[in-house]
């Protein structure tokens, strides 16, 4: 009878490690998991927004870029045409 | 209660009580982030993000799809130390 | 095409299709207009002709010599200005 007992608490003690073991694995595995989508999902929103930020600032010197070279261009060849002119007018 | 039920609930006691839940939580975090099971999750979720586009996926989504992957890549010697110290515990509580 | 040159592209597409490019730009010359800027400009033409000689300058010679001063002296404030108004207009638009 006594060796049957033991044998019996033996089993519970096996299966009852068992499950114990399972539960802590998911309680941990569940915690990590969840900590590692938050953060990831984080780290890719912060990446997005620098690189938005970059790109912003890139179109942003690309348009004054662009209009100053060409304003300036336009600039040069009317104050050209306006002395030439003055000249021409002086020359009459 | 039966006395398999009372067993269980003292046991699961103890191991509050005593701290020792927690210490076995601690130990498996670290033995996850040393073997290198912590990275695995991390590149599993960029995955998933790359995939469905970061405005189509929410942590919800990521749980969801991560977590049976993350339980069955837990190393087996990972689960066999967990298991022994378990054990070990019982035996020496459970009287 | 990676990440940040697809997302330049699609800024950029956004900002032409609907217009915006255009007001940016129209926006930008009146504010170099009201701050002076182009009348600084023109100043400089006129210094770079009488030093040169008019019969010894050229449109790209004028370019050339103003361009570093034309864009040293666009004020800060037009810039930043234009930076803001670029990113409330990415902000309503963003999908």
């Amino acid at each position: 009878e006594e060796a049957r007992r033991r044998q019996e608490h033996e089993a519970f003690l096996m299966q009852f490690s068992g499950s114990l073991c399972t539960e802590i694995i998911h309680e941990v595995v569940d915690e990590a998991v969840k900590e590692a989508a938050t953060s990831e999902i984080q780290e890719a929103l912060k990446e997005k927004a620098v690189r938005f930020a970059k790109c912003t600032e890139q179109i942003w010197s690309s348009l004054i870029e662009e209009t100053l070279n060409s304003d300036m261009a336009q600039l040069a060849e009317e104050v050209l045409e306006a002395e030439k002119e003055l000249i021409r007018k002086f020359i009459k | 209660m039966n006395k398999e039920s009372r067993l269980k609930a003292s046991i699961n006691q103890k191991l509050t009580e005593t701290g020792e839940r927690d210490r076995l939580k601690e130990l498996l975090r670290a033995k996850l982030t040393e073997c290198g099971w912590k990275d695995q999750m991390k590149a599993q979720c960029k995955e998933v993000i790359k995939e469905k586009g970061l405005e189509h996926v929410t942590v919800e989504d990521l749980v969801v799809e991560i977590t049976p992957k993350g339980r069955a890549l837990v190393p087996d010697s990972v689960k066999r130390d967990l298991l022994l110290r378990i054990r070990a515990f019982l035996t020496q509580h459970a009287s």
